[in-house]
């Protein structure tokens, strides 16, 4: 059963007074109602002096922190704000997806200068939106055709060229190109030119050869029950991966997030250095 | 900074432009028949979805000789489509189900207010108004920032018990086991002292500790560079598998 | 002589990335047969699929999805090649969504070349969704009554293959095959509880952790990725995608460890050119 | 673990509570000591080298969204601006999330004008590429080959695309350094970067560029924070090896106490 969340604060008042659905007229009136409350609100943003607006940012990071972090240090039985949590996070999905038009836009400001000013190489610009239009048509097209009419085989071929002939190859390609990188990577990196390079380059050789039938035929001859069979090459790697390497990558990841902490919190607390966070509002 | 400027470091081959285009020319020539072969072979959409993303990898993979006309073109297709897709699946994944539908089917009028706050984001483009986007990212900042302690114990504690581990026999534990804990903690320990800041590594045992911590580092990525190589041929093998199994039937 | 050795440092990026294309290619196009050396935990899957008793079921648990398919998918039809080839019937099973389908197409790919009919030799109980433990513990008890139908929607009752299977105890084997964790719910429910012969096929990434259980005895043999899958095919003296697929990668790890060398041999011989001219100067 | 378990109430505040302290101490003045970082140390000359050679510089800030691993980035990115801004040289930033675009140009364009060089920057060098992993990658190496860059920065959080951009910056002749906490990437920035800040370096780097009360007193904080979790996981092993089979129920406890007991 699934466990449900303890109204949150203030939850049952707001959905039974402010935020109830509507339908009508009355949903028209409430919509424009929001739209006029915002603009008003911006405008009156808008008009505060510069000093308010540096404390009203602090003030509002301060409180957006002390939500996720109150709503964890609050035990489970009788917590207040657990109701809140996903609302919260369907309503942060559904911003980061109006975001979008940010990116769009500054894609078609570099490429539309590009076909405007016809810089060299201008045509890939062209080729660019096409693929971005096409691909928008077909996926919608195919997610809203009618089912078995004939519009629907075409529409399903379409999105296939797109997506089957286009969007995946060129993804799974440019991920397997990870192939030859790491080639040439280990071919210039693995050099003997100080201890620790060596030790690095000796490690990785055993565990390519622990991998690979070939290399395991070097220690096939030790017996797998013996005393010695961790000296097999497969064992080898295995005793690496799972013992030095796991306790290596743990002691850096505890590092890493006592690190993640001390800037949450200077963000949090406002105590933050740095260009975006000290410029004049 | 060692100069690794390599001789190899060709960047433009100096073969003159018209040779060049030649061979681009001859590859194109000699793609187009191998699509003319297997499509009179097959006649069905298939072939063509499949020549398509046959010169899709062919594209890519050029890019390893050197970047080209070619991969350019594809490159930019590539980020088209895999924008264009993106609106789609942002509309079809979140925007549809849950704010266009409740909105308009259910009457949840207050949910116009998402787009209206994200309309804070664009005020980017008036210098006079820009502030208001460093209100709202601000805020964003401050929510990621306030889940940091349930980030942390979520992830670090359980790591935390499970590093306690006895250092000598005790019931039915085999040597073996002894001496791997043995490795485990050193290794652990060890590699922490390393990433010291404010504490001088000169100072007697933390030295030796730091340098030991660092070779067992040097272990450690050693043994993950090792045990990704597989992996990611596999990937370019599944490519080779495409173009020489399903597009030309000339392997199994 | 020295200047070709000193060259070894800087071999082109170019003929580095062909080669890796020839090393991959070639067998693909040519199969090549590299000896493939079985190890014990291989051998122990194969003794197992092998030793199970005339009439009994054996469960095929296909754990796994489309990314993982380069390496379960060679094993998933390693194994049910061989339990068709000693006409062993066998039950396709999983409690992740899409395995069975991807699991029943490669059995009905397999099924043609031996003339094995869909009902009498083998069935796909298809994915049973709800939460796997409580799945597993009531499958035990009383299989028709939880599977009730298969893949294609027959009562399970009309099928040949599933006659008088009642219990786990009509049950020989049971071989997981998955990318993911969710091989502790058979281990818990199934394995623990009733001692049914366990197996796993697993990818290269998740193999440490389940080598814990072959050295308890919980599992009775383990595959390895891609090279487990090559193993099973040496033992039951078949070409398949496994060993095809083996081989490029045999080749590849050998031509990454073979560039290593020579860049070693070329630094060393660098150094020893630097060495003598010290000395003359 | 949905709600704190009762280690989180002890050993969460008792972490906060020594790097804000520490944090307070530095900014009354306090001298601070922090070891040499080499990487670090590099970033100056090469920003320098690009500017000898005429070249744009180029700075990946990772797959990161509006996170704090890709603030810590954004910040870089400011430091990296204010030294390529005296030389009005160019700095591409090619980014994944839109939302980033605002962050970035902002930290740039103050980080121009700061050195009086506001006409050398050019709002396009800041642009979003794809939201997909390997778009982004396909279109930054494209970048690197095409502007030709002298010196690559790739600070944020990686996965496998970090090789493909590490490797053909190599290609291209560019200086390379990197700083991530994603571990797992750390192996391929070491074969193909210059200089690779590791794990939690990463988050001291702009306390060591800045040399700032706030940030050093930080770092240091979080060396105390990791001598708290040394301590109590010498405590463990030394508990879980004299207690032996006994220290199964102070492990359970221990781990019950930390994880919350399956809450």
């Amino acid at each position: 059963m699934e466990k449900v969340a303890p109204p949150a604060l203030f939850q049952n008042w707001l959905s039974s007074h402010i935020f109830t659905p509507l339908s009508g007229g009355t949903f028209y009136i409430a919509l424009v109602g929001s739209v006029i409350f915002w603009c008003l609100f911006l405008f009156i943003l808008q008009s505060l002096p510069s000093p308010i607006r540096r404390r009203l940012l602090v003030v509002t990071t301060f409180v957006a922190g002390l939500f996720y972090s109150v709503e964890f240090f609050w035990p489970a039985e009788g917590n207040r704000l657990t109701g809140y949590v996903e609302p919260l996070g369907v309503f942060l999905q559904i911003m980061g997806g109006f975001g979008l038009g940010i990116g769009i836009i500054s894609l078609c400001n570099v490429h539309g200068k590009a076909i405007f000013r016809r810089q060299p190489g201008y045509y890939n610009s062209i080729a660019f939106f096409l693929a971005f239009v096409l691909m928008i048509v077909a996926s919608f097209w195919q997610h809203y055709v009618k089912p078995d009419t004939s519009m629907e085989a075409v529409a399903k071929q379409f999105y296939s060229f797109m997506f089957d002939g286009l969007y995946v190859p060129l993804d799974s390609t440019v991920f397997s190109l990870l192939a030859f990188f790491i080639v040439s990577a280990a071919y210039r990196a693995f050099r003997i030119r100080s201890a620790e390079a060596s030790l690095m380059m000796i490690t990785a050789f055993i565990v390519m050869l622990g991998q690979v039938p070939i290399g395991m035929a070097l220690t096939n001859w030790i017996p797998a029950d013996g005393p010695l069979a961790g000296l097999r090459l497969e064992r080898l790697t295995n005793w690496i991966l799972t013992g030095l390497n796991a306790a290596a990558f743990r002691a850096i990841i505890f590092g890493a997030m006592v690190g993640y902490i001390a800037m949450s919190l200077r963000v949090w607390l406002s105590l933050e250095k740095g260009t975006y966070f000290e410029k004049e509002l | 900074m060692n100069d690794h400027r390599e001789t190899q470091m060709n960047q433009r081959p100096n073969g003159s432009a018209k040779s060049q285009w030649l061979t681009q020319l001859a590859l194109l020539v000699v793609f187009i028949g191998l699509c003319a072969y297997r499509i009179h072979a097959e006649h069905n959409v298939e072939v063509w979805v499949k020549c398509v993303a046959a010169l899709s990898t062919l594209a890519i993979i050029s890019f390893i000789y050197r970047e080209n006309r070619l991969y350019r073109l594809f490159e930019h297709i590539f980020i088209g489509a895999a924008t264009g897709f993106l609106v789609f699946v942002v509309w079809r994944d979140s925007l549809q189900g849950n704010w266009w539908e409740p909105l308009s089917k259910d009457g949840k009028w207050y949910l116009i207010l998402a787009p209206l706050i994200a309309s804070m984001y664009y005020t980017i483009y008036s210098p006079k108004h820009a502030w208001m986007s460093r209100l709202l990212i601000g805020t964003m900042f401050g929510l990621y920032a306030g889940q940091c302690f349930q980030n942390f114990a979520a992830q670090i504690f359980p790591q935390i018990s499970s590093s306690f581990l006895p250092l000598w026999k005790h019931g039915d534990m085999t040597m073996g086991q002894v001496l791997n804990n043995w490795v485990f903690v050193v290794t652990l320990f060890a590699v922490m002292t390393y990433f010291f800041f404010s504490i001088r590594h000169e100072r007697p045992g933390i030295r030796q500790t730091a340098t030991l911590g660092r070779w067992l580092l040097m272990i450690a990525f050693g043994a993950t560079f090792g045990s990704t190589v597989m992996a990611r041929f596999s990937l370019f093998i599944a490519r080779m598998q495409f173009l020489l199994a399903d597009w030309l039937h000339v392997a199994k | 002589m020295v200047d070709l050795l000193i060259r070894l440092q800087h071999i082109d990026r170019r003929i580095i990335y062909s080669l890796v294309i020839l090393s991959i290619g070639i067998p693909i196009l040519i199969p090549i047969d590299l000896p493939v050396f079985v190890s014990p935990e291989a051998k122990g899957l194969f003794e197992a699929v092998k030793t199970v008793p005339e009439g009994k079921l054996v469960i095929i648990a296909a754990d796994w999805q489309a990314g993982t398919q380069g390496e379960c998918g060679p094993q998933t039809r390693a194994v049910i090649r061989h339990l068709f080839q000693t006409g062993k019937r066998f039950a396709i099973f999983s409690i992740i969504p899409i395995g069975p389908e991807l699991a029943q197409k490669i059995a009905e790919e397999e099924s043609k070349g031996l003339g094995k009919k869909y009902g009498k030799d083998w069935v796909n109980w298809g994915f049973k969704a709800g939460s796997p433990l409580t799945t597993l513990t009531s499958l035990a008890k009383n299989i028709p009554g939880v599977v009730k139908t298969d893949i294609n929607g027959t009562p399970i009752e009309k099928l040949p293959a599933m006659k008088n299977v009642n219990d786990i105890s009509d049950v020989g084997l049971i071989a997981e095959f998955t990318g993911s964790g969710v091989f502790e719910y058979y281990l818990q429910r199934l394995q623990g509880v009733y001692g049914t012969p366990l197996v796993q096929g697993c990818t290269a990434v998740i193999a440490p952790e389940q080598y814990t259980y072959l050295q308890s005895g919980q599992l009775k043999g383990l595959l390895v990725g891609l090279r487990g899958a090559a193993e099973y095919e040496t033992l039951s003296h078949v070409m398949g995608e496994g060993r095809r697929a083996m081989t490029s990668q045999s080749l590849a790890h050998l031509l990454v460890m073979a560039l290593i060398v020579l860049g070693n041999i070329g630094l060393y011989a660098s150094r020893r050119r630097r060495g003598a001219s010290d000395g003359q100067r | 673990m949905e709600h704190a378990s009762p280690a989180a109430y002890v050993v969460l505040p008792l972490l906060s509570a020594i790097i804000v302290a520490l944090i307070f101490r530095a900014r009354a003045g306090a001298f601070i000591f922090i070891r040499k970082i080499p990487g670090i140390e590099a970033m100056e000359e090469a920003v320098g080298r690009a500017t000898e050679m005429g070249r744009p510089i180029l700075f990946s800030v990772g797959l990161g969204g509006i996170d704090i691993i890709t603030l810590q980035a954004i910040e870089v990115v400011g430091h990296v601006g204010r030294a390529a801004a005296r030389f009005r040289n160019r700095v591409i930033v090619p980014l994944v999330d839109p939302l980033a675009i605002p962050v970035v140009e902002e930290v740039l364009r103050e980080a121009y004008s700061s050195q009086g060089a506001q006409e050398a920057f050019r709002s396009e060098d800041v642009r979003f590429l794809s939201g997909e992993q390997f778009a982004y990658a396909a279109g930054v190496v494209g970048i690197m080959n095409r502007e030709q860059v002298a010196t690559s920065f790739y600070f944020g959080s990686f996965a496998a695309e970090a090789l493909i951009l590490a490797e053909t910056g190599q290609s291209v002749g560019a200086v390379q350094i990197a700083g991530t906490p994603s571990a797992l990437q750390v192996p391929f920035f070491i074969t193909t970067c210059d200089y690779t800040i590791i794990g939690e370096e990463y988050y001291a780097t702009t306390a060591y560029l800045g040399r700032d009360a706030t940030l050093m007193g930080s770092v240091v904080g979080q060396d105390f924070g990791k001598i708290l979790l040394f301590a109590v996981m010498l405590l463990g092993v030394l508990a879980a090896s004299v207690l032996g089979p006994e220290a199964q129920w102070f492990a359970e406890y221990v781990g019950l106490w930390a994880t919350g007991g399956g809450g």
